[in-house]
């Protein structure tokens, strides 16, 4: 069998079907794959419209309502991220400072709490700014494929061969440790993923018939990909963002543990306790307000992933 | 994945967990005797030393190392900043401070064997002059080095009031084993060797130095002086302060020498010991006088009555420091000006309201105490309320050394801990105040402290004193420095040491062939 | 295969060319000036010309980049601010014990992740208990992990020791492998064996458990999908037991992305490596790096970069033969 | 022959949970299947068959969790009840299978050799090589050392049964063993299949959807529905006095080689089968059925004679299926001639029309990969190679050949979907072609609703909004669609539907020429004939050409006028429908024809 014969039109596991009639039993839809006794295949039927804008932001919603909470948290912040309390230095937790005071003498719930809008927000800017570039040249890339979709893959494979985490403490360390090169490190590092998938996404697509009815339709160019191919992509993109938001909070706190986040006094978790290590025995709760708060997020993000990615895709690996 | 290749995995999964449990059982007697073994001094340090060449080596950390394995002609007494014999037993200076006489010991010998000869020390000197790297500069107005017996005679081009104490200093000449050097010598007078190996006279010989692990010293049986108590003195690097002082707790370190939070002192359990000791190292503020708003002396003068030196030191350091009284480390100069330092809101919002930006930064160097951000970051607050929004940032050592090439983008307040190479107010003063001065970061230009300290360099002592005290004075009016505090030497040990003796010239150090197990 | 293997290898060339581009990118917008920090604080400017020159910084950049890449091929990457030493030679100090490790973790994470794993395939309720443990292992920080296992078991246990490589009342061979593992199971010293293992294992644990839990999901997925594929219904019909079918058949197919998943670990193990060695204390190229960012040792960290990224690189060129093993169907395409 | 049956299937009940309400697969079906015979199980998707074969090997998935009442004995134990481990005891040993799809059912990371030893129960590579030599697998001892995608399929499904043989079973349960292969190997691998039982006395229960199958091989036909048996007897009672009017139907909707209602509309079974989910209390069959009465409602009866049983309450009332049968489209279609701008030149009738399409030597070669890199390309593989066509003005043309024959990739490069390498395609005027694919589900975009893909076509021509809605339903209830369809996304149809949905789609704006890609195989036979129906409808009332690829020819001959026979990129055969099939000149046509399972030739058998 060669490789090119063009008889068997290749298709995505997309021809799943949740109709009455497709019950268990083998249909006779012989030669169409993913039809073939779906009962053995038994991926649960992906319900109405599964690729739909709705159904995605539904199963966003947990995620936006974390997001607001994170967001307006530090409002109830007693004290500012530098202001110095009257408790004075590593004061012992009380009622008035949750988690004490700092060796500054700030309150370190305050500063726990703006932190964790620092990296929930940046780990988000991060992940965005990487779906947007990524997602732009895998949707060229896969949308006019040929050439230019060879060389943009080439860079982008270039990047996803390398270590993502090692590369970043280099770009770091040469434009020097400040949270604004810390983001730009880990989107320089993170936008091949999203191009890869969206590439991939758009290529399976652009192969199933729909998209040559569609292009037989007289659809334009443009409106073939906006309606036809990207919506496909939505869904797995979704899916590698919310997985990728409990990923990059734990990378930007390993690059800020390490000396290469925000500068002090910004609130940055991963700073923060590496700097307040030293305090672990005679002052826990400097180093562990902060790292707890980091596993906290991270936890967060990652159920809601979870959830995200049951809910949306079954094929995901990543 | 097949069966056969799964089951292989599990033996290998099995057998290793095995090794670790009859392990574990196997560490409790290892550490035991790790900790029992009363033979090994063991401390940490942070980072790795840069090189254990005196010729070379420049920095604090490390200083055990080379100090232990190598000596100068003289050193500081226990205790004191008064010079004492070394390998030198005797000296003699010429009434126009132009010629020394050093008698050296008798029946000195090298590591590797070798007696030490008045030519070897001639030929060490020479060595750190080829080398030519930052500690040359103590020996570049020698105009010749001449022996007679054991009697070296150096004369100097011109006088140079520091002279013996260079021979004493931390980073002063040390002697290194000729022979050996020249058998290692290879085209860079023997420094890569020497980057792991030593040939000194000290009590320990360097028998084992493994980058980012750890350094051995080993006794030196044929020490010259009082034999060392320790058999071996083992240096682990452990840049996690949490991990060394649980070690120290276990019993498996036995002192750390510095770095120890000081806030963390009283959470100590009893069988830890602390001890604060005097230093010469002092935090210093500097001030860039090279671009706005500090180019202002006006405003610069607003900064005596913003800092509040004694919150500074008392929050930063609690009490291993102490609020500077001086220009010059204590003891340096007897009678030296006091500084006047006030806090005065008024006073200070009104300068401020001089400045040309209030926007400022605040620069401090890395320490891994964090002692300098804490201050930092106090300092920060303090500034805020003359009305400065201060922008603090932490800077490495490379890019403070390269503020000179561009003082327009150096930062325009800098903090820094500094110690003077020896206890004589020209170390001090030479290099922070001079205009070229090896530690003046951010370029202060000060005609006349230049002038006052190269009076001062060939003066009488007494003239030379009332100099460096015009020189104090200078500084004091011309706010490009602000002294803030003298750090001490926190030494925190297991109890179990005693005979722990330290000089304030050398710090983060106590005298490791002194300490012994048990007081 | 050998085409396979070929087209590969090819692939992988020029991957690493493309690192070593990057490197020298990042070289070159270094703010603080390496000539400066070599020569040190006192030395004059002229010093510090001659030592700009001297590594070539006054040059044009295509220039330097060719410069760059020659002292590359020669293996050349300089001399640390730091070490005053030759980084190739730093890294080679280095690198065995950060291999060690890595390797180390990179076992605990195989074997964890496939046991675990299979636990979790087709496990329904315990499988879901199991999950939301896995997924909260998988959110606590490095740094957090390592103090917490060196407060058990250091200091509360006292099974394990907490930092260095090794105790220091041990002899430390040099070679054949520098993994001291191995070596001292050469040299025939058991009790070296036992301790270097119980240095190894805390920092292994710390860096193996994302991946272990990464591995474990991505397996446990794949396999409930293999699971329902016809070829296992085959494999039933034959009567085999489900033991066999799951390890003769499930298994291998399902390899597939839990290598992916592996190989892309390594990468975030590599990051990780840094903040493990510094708790820790081991001397590997981690701590290396971690203290030349500290003194901004540019050089070193560019070095330390080259070498971790070759050494991910080519991990991942052997998990792609490994798949190719796992699913003949890659070999034809 | 004793008369134990090796398998014995009483009142079986098997329920899937679902979160849509419980799936009733199976509703008391009995089945039994005597010592080396050979049962054909015929049904359409949904009827059960396939879970009652696998009910009988024990093999039904543990998700979505089944419940089961009734009872298949199978060599003294009852799969339904007893331990897994007697269960797979008897699996391979005492009863083994054949699955439909051999690409997927055979391990692509085991080695050909060994998933046969391992299916043997071990065995040296002699004992291997021999197995596979006897399902006719050319040079064994080489293919045992290739992996399954290295095999074709018609190879592999001989690998298949090489397994199920391995441990000389009592009984094979094939599920639709040659739905996958090409009409030519079908038909090798039934006679395979049948004689490998006959010759070791194996007993087979071919479970399938196409009576031509069953009809080919079977000593006995069951035909299920709904879950239930309704009908069963020899292949020749079967065949020729069906009892159940479904049975009549079934037979009447299969397009037949001897022409008897070509080119006409076909016998269809109107309707769908029932909902699985809410089953009917009487006959299931009973809204379908031309002769239903209220008795239909009441419980359904057994009538059994010796091998001859039916569960009609009017046995045999249909002896044939009403001419034609109901329409697809219900409305006449004409408005959607209204003329629009694209279209207006092509409404003048030219006298003679152009044809819709002529081709002239067209020839498409596709790259082949390098094998590794800096290699030089390997010769380009020609999928067509010089192929002259024409399609007349509203004529029909069925292209006709096996996978490989390069039927799709002509039929691309007309539409346009693929540049000719070399040769030309002239269009004749009107609006452009327009295509419906084998895969109708694949054909429509997942996420959109079906209104607007069929508006999308108007859009193109800028036809104005309140204009565009109206035609849009006014094509959708041409091709017998509710108007609801158009606001539903394609999965919520079913699998004619969604056919029927990209038809409306091709013909909002009717083309000069509809290409059709397989339309039907992928279809119940039922649904099919409606399908074929249809675009015969579409072609009269709209003078569309239509051009027809597929495998198979009944159904070319159904609705062609002319019929093209290609293979491997060359076109061997052409000529008028009647004449190829009366008369096929090429050998290959004549082994073709030949291998079509058909129901008529049976007769003649028996």
């Amino acid at each position: 069998m060669s490789t090119v014969t063009p008889d068997a039109p290749p298709t995505t596991g997309l021809t799943e079907g949740a109709l009455p009639v497709e019950g268990p039993g083998a249909p006779a839809a012989a030669k169409v794959p993913g039809a073939t006794s779906k009962l053995w295949r038994g991926r649960r039927p992906i319900t109405p419209g599964a690729l739909s804008g709705d159904t995605v932001w539904h199963a966003l919603i947990p995620f936006f309502v974390l997001s607001f909470v994170i967001l307006v948290a530090p409002v109830f912040a007693p004290y500012g991220s530098t202001d110095v309390t009257s408790a004075g230095a590593l004061h012992a937790p009380t009622s008035g400072a949750w988690f004490g005071t700092d060796e500054i003498g700030r309150d370190v719930f305050s500063r726990v709490l703006i932190g964790m809008r620092v990296s929930w927000f940046s780990a988000l800017g991060v992940i965005f700014l990487g779906t947007i570039i990524g997602g732009l040249i895998g949707a060229v890339a896969g949308a006019f494929g040929g050439k230019l979709d060879m060389v943009l893959m080439r860079i982008t494979d270039l990047f996803l061969s390398l270590p993502a985490p090692v590369l970043a403490i280099a770009v770091v360390a040469a434009m020097g440790p400040s949270l604004r090169n810390t983001l730009i490190a880990l989107s320089i590092v993170w936008w091949p993923w999203y191009a890869r998938i969206v590439r991939g996404e758009v290529r399976a697509l652009a192969a199933r018939p729909h998209t040559e009815a569609a292009r037989l339709a007289g659809v334009s160019r443009t409106r073939l990909v906006l309606k036809h191919l990207l919506p496909g992509a939505m869904a797995p993109v979704i899916v590698t963002m919310s997985l990728d938001v409990g990923n990059l909070i734990l990378a930007l706190a390993g690059l800020s543990f390490i000396g290469l986040g925000a500068p002090p006094p910004a609130p940055e978790l991963g700073a923060m306790s590496a700097r307040g290590l030293q305090y672990l025995f005679g002052h826990p709760w400097v180093p562990i307000a902060p790292a707890a708060a980091v596993a906290l997020l991270a936890l967060a993000a990652n159920l809601l992933g979870d959830s995200i990615n049951r809910r949306l895709d079954q094929r995901t690996t990543r | 994945m097949t069966r056969r290749t799964l089951t292989l995995l599990g033996v290998l999964a099995v057998g290793a967990l095995g090794a670790v449990g009859c392990g574990s059982a196997q560490k409790d007697a290892s550490s035991t005797t790790a900790s029992g073994d009363t033979q090994t001094l063991r401390i940490p340090y942070l980072a790795d030393m840069s090189v254990p060449d005196p010729d070379v080596f420049y920095d604090i950390e490390g200083n055990a190392v080379i100090l232990n394995q190598y000596e100068g002609l003289l050193k500081y007494k226990e205790g004191t900043l008064e010079l004492a014999p070394n390998l030198a037993k005797s000296w003699k200076v010429s009434s126009d401070g132009l010629t020394y006489t050093f008698t050296l010991q008798d029946g000195v010998t090298f590591h590797d064997g070798s007696k030490m000869t008045c030519n070897s020390v001639k030929a060490a000197f020479q060595r750190r002059l080829d080398v030519d790297q930052a500690p040359a500069y103590m020996l570049k107005d020698v105009k010749s080095m001449t022996c007679d017996g054991n009697e070296l005679t150096i004369t100097l081009k011109s006088k140079v009031q520091p002279f013996l104490h260079y021979m004493a200093s931390s980073w002063g000449p040390k002697v290194i084993g000729p022979e050996a050097i020249k058998e290692n010598a290879g085209k860079d007078y023997g420094q890569t060797w020497l980057q792991t190996h030593g040939d000194g006279t000290g009590p320990y010989k360097l028998t084992s130095f493994k980058r980012g692990s750890s350094y051995v010293l080993t006794r030196n049986d044929d020490y010259w002086g009082t034999p060392a108590n320790f058999q071996k003195v083992v240096i682990s690097i452990t840049p996690d302060m949490g991990t060394q002082r649980l070690k120290l707790e276990k019993g498996d370190f036995d002192a750390i020498l510095h770095g120890f939070p000081a806030s963390e002192l009283e959470s100590l359990p009893d069988n830890i010991t602390v001890d604060k000791q005097d230093s010469l190292l002092r935090l210093i503020l500097y001030v860039n006088s090279n671009k706005a708003p500090f180019n202002d002396p006006a405003v610069r003068a607003g900064l005596g009555s913003t800092i509040d030196i004694d919150q500074l030191v008392e929050q930063g350091y609690s009490d291993t420091a102490e609020p500077a009284k001086g220009v010059y480390p204590p003891g340096l100069l007897p009678g030296e000006p006091a500084l006047p330092y006030k806090v005065d809101t008024a006073k200070a919002k009104a300068a401020a309201d001089k400045a040309k930006t209030k926007k400022i930064t605040l620069g401090y160097s890395a320490d891994e105490s964090g002692v300098q951000r804490r201050v930092g970051e106090l300092l920060q607050a303090q500034l805020k309320t003359a009305g400065y929004d201060v922008t603090i940032k932490e800077v490495q050592l490379p890019q403070v050394y390269g503020y000179i090439e561009n003082l327009k983008d150096a930062p325009d307040l800098l903090l820094m801990t500094n110690t003077p190479d020896g206890a004589h107010p020209d170390l001090w003063a030479r290099i922070m105040f001079y205009s070229t001065g090896g530690l003046n970061f951010l370029g202060a230009q000060n005609k006349q402290i230049d002038a006052n300290l190269d009076e001062a360099l060939s003066a009488p002592d007494d003239k030379a004193n009332a100099l460096y005290k015009q020189v104090a004075q200078e500084v004091i009016d011309d706010n490009q420095f602000f002294l803030l505090g003298d750090v001490k030497n926190v030494f925190v040990m297991s109890n179990s040491l005693g005979n722990v003796q330290n000089t304030p010239a050398y710090p983060w150090l106590i005298d490791l062939a002194a300490v012994k197990r048990g007081n | 295969m050998a085409a396979l293997v070929l087209r590969r290898f090819a692939a992988m060339l020029a991957v690493l060319f493309g690192l070593a581009v990057i490197v020298f990118v990042l070289q070159a917008v270094i703010p603080s000036d390496p000539a400066r920090a070599m020569v040190g604080a006192s030395a004059s400017k002229e010093a510090v010309e001659a030592k700009r020159h001297e590594l070539g910084y006054d040059q044009p950049l295509p220039a330097q980049f060719a410069d760059y890449m020659g002292r590359l091929a020669q293996g050349d990457l300089q001399s640390s601010l730091r070490t005053r030493n030759e980084v190739v030679e730093d890294l080679r100090a280095f690198a065995p014990a950060t291999f060690e490790l890595a390797f180390a973790a990179m076992f605990l994470a195989a074997i964890g992740g496939l046991g675990l794993g299979l636990l979790l395939a087709g496990g329904g309720r315990a499988g879901k208990g199991i999950r939301l443990l896995l997924i909260g292992g998988a959110s606590i920080p490095a740094f957090l992990t390592g103090l917490l296992l060196i407060v058990v078991f250091y200091s509360w246990l006292g099974w394990l020791p907490a930092s260095g490589r090794v105790g220091d009342n041990f002899v430390v061979p040099d070679g054949p492998t520098n993994f001291l593992v191995i070596d001292s199971i050469l040299n025939g010293t058991p009790d070296l064996t036992i301790d270097a293992l119980q240095h190894l294992l805390l920092p292994a644990i710390t860096l193996a458990l994302l991946p272990t839990l990464a591995i474990a999901r991505t397996l446990a997925t794949s396999l409930d999908a293999v699971q329902k594929e016809d070829y296992v219904r085959t494999a039933r019909a034959k009567g085999l037991k489900e033991r066999t079918v799951l390890l003769k058949h499930a298994l291998r197919n399902a390899s597939g992305p839990a290598l992916t998943m592996g190989g892309l670990q390594v990468g975030l193990m590599l990051g990780s490596i840094v903040v493990v060695e510094r708790i820790f204390a081991w001397p590997g190229i981690g701590l290396y790096i971690d203290q030349s960012i500290a003194y901004s040792d540019f050089p070193a960290i560019c070095g330390a970069t080259l070498l971790l990224g070759a050494t991910y690189v080519f991990l991942n060129f052997l998990v792609d033969l490994a798949q190719a093993w796992a699913d003949p169907r890659i070999r034809t395409v | 022959m004793t008369d134990t049956p090796v398998l014995d299937v009483q009142d079986l009940h098997v329920t899937f949970a679902s979160p849509r309400g419980d799936v009733h697969a199976v509703r008391g079906a009995s089945l039994r299947v005597m010592p080396g015979e050979v049962v054909g199980l015929v049904g359409e998707s949904g009827s059960g068959k396939s879970v009652l074969g696998l009910t009988a090997l024990g093999l039904l998935p543990a998700a979505p969790e089944p419940r089961i009442e009734g009872t298949a004995m199978l060599d003294g134990i009852d799969m339904v009840t007893a331990a897994e481990d007697e269960r797979r005891a008897r699996r391979g040993t005492y009863i083994s299978a054949v699955f439909q799809d051999p690409m997927g059912s055979l391990n692509p990371s085991m080695r050909i050799g060994r998933q046969v030893a391992e299916a043997a129960g071990g065995a040296t590579d002699e004992e291997v090589a021999q197995m596979l030599a006897a399902t006719g697998i050319p040079e064994p001892e080489h293919k045992a050392r290739a992996y399954p995608h290295e095999l074709s399929g018609g190879l592999r499904q001989r690998v298949m049964i090489a397994m199920a043989l391995s441990r000389h079973p009592r009984l094979i349960v094939a599920d639709e063993p040659t739905t996958a292969l090409d009409v030519t190997v079908q038909a090798k691998v039934l006679e395979l299949l049948a004689d490998a039982a006959r010759e070791r006395g194996v007993a087979l229960l071919l479970v399938t959807h196409d009576l031509g199958v069953a009809a080919r091989i079977c000593d006995r036909i069951a035909v299920a529905y709904a879950g239930r048996i309704v009908e069963e007897g020899t292949c020749a009672q079967i065949l020729s006095e069906p009892h159940h009017p479904y049975t009549v139907g079934l037979l009447a909707s299969r397009p037949k080689l001897d022409g008897t209602i070509a080119g006409g509309d076909l016998p269809t079974l109107p309707g769908r089968p029932p909902d699985p989910r809410n089953p009917l209390a009487g006959c299931a069959f009973a809204p379908r059925c031309p002769a239903a009465d209220t008795e239909c409602a009441g419980p359904v009866p057994n009538h059994a004679l010796g091998e001859r049983r039916d569960e009609c309450h009017h046995p045999g009332v249909l002896t044939r299926w009403p001419e034609g049968g109901p329409h697809a489209g219900r409305k006449d279609p004409i408005l959607l001639k209204a003329p629009h701008p694209a279209q207006a030149p092509a409404m003048i009738p030219a006298t003679p029309p152009d044809p819709a399409v002529v081709v002239r030597g067209a020839v498409r070669a596709f790259e082949r990969p390098k094998p590794f890199p800096f290699a030089k390309r390997p010769e380009p593989f020609y999928a067509v190679k010089g192929v002259d066509l024409e399609v007349p003005h509203a004529g029909s043309v069925a292209i006709v050949g096996e996978s490989g024959s390069g039927k799709s990739t002509l039929l691309r490069m007309i539409v346009g979907l693929l540049e000719p390498t070399e040769g030309e395609i002239e269009l004749g005027p009107g609006a452009p072609p327009q295509m419906i694919f084998q895969d109708a589900g694949a054909s429509l975009t997942p996420w959109m609703a079906i209104g607007k893909q069929i508006e999308e076509r108007l859009i193109a021509l800028d036809v104005p909004r309140e204009e565009r809605e109206r035609r849009v339903l006014a094509t959708l209830e041409a091709v017998g669609l509710p108007g609801e369809a158009a606001t539903a996304v394609p999965r919520a149809l079913s699998g004619g539907q969604r056919q029927r949905a990209a038809i409306a789609r091709a013909i909002a704006v009717p083309p000069a020429l509809l290409a059709c890609d397989e339309p039907v195989s992928a279809l119940d036979v039922s649904l099919a004939a409606q399908v074929l129906n249809l675009l015969c409808h579409l072609r009269e009332t709209l003078d569309i050409a239509l051009l027809f690829v597929t495998h198979d020819l009944a159904a070319a001959r159904a609705v062609a006028d002319e019929v093209v026979v290609m293979q491997q990129g060359e076109v061997v055969e052409r000529a008028p429908t009647e004449q190829l099939f009366t008369d096929p000149q090429h050998p290959y046509t004549r082994e073709l024809i030949a291998a079509v399972p058909d129901v008529t030739e049976v007769e003649v058998a028996a």
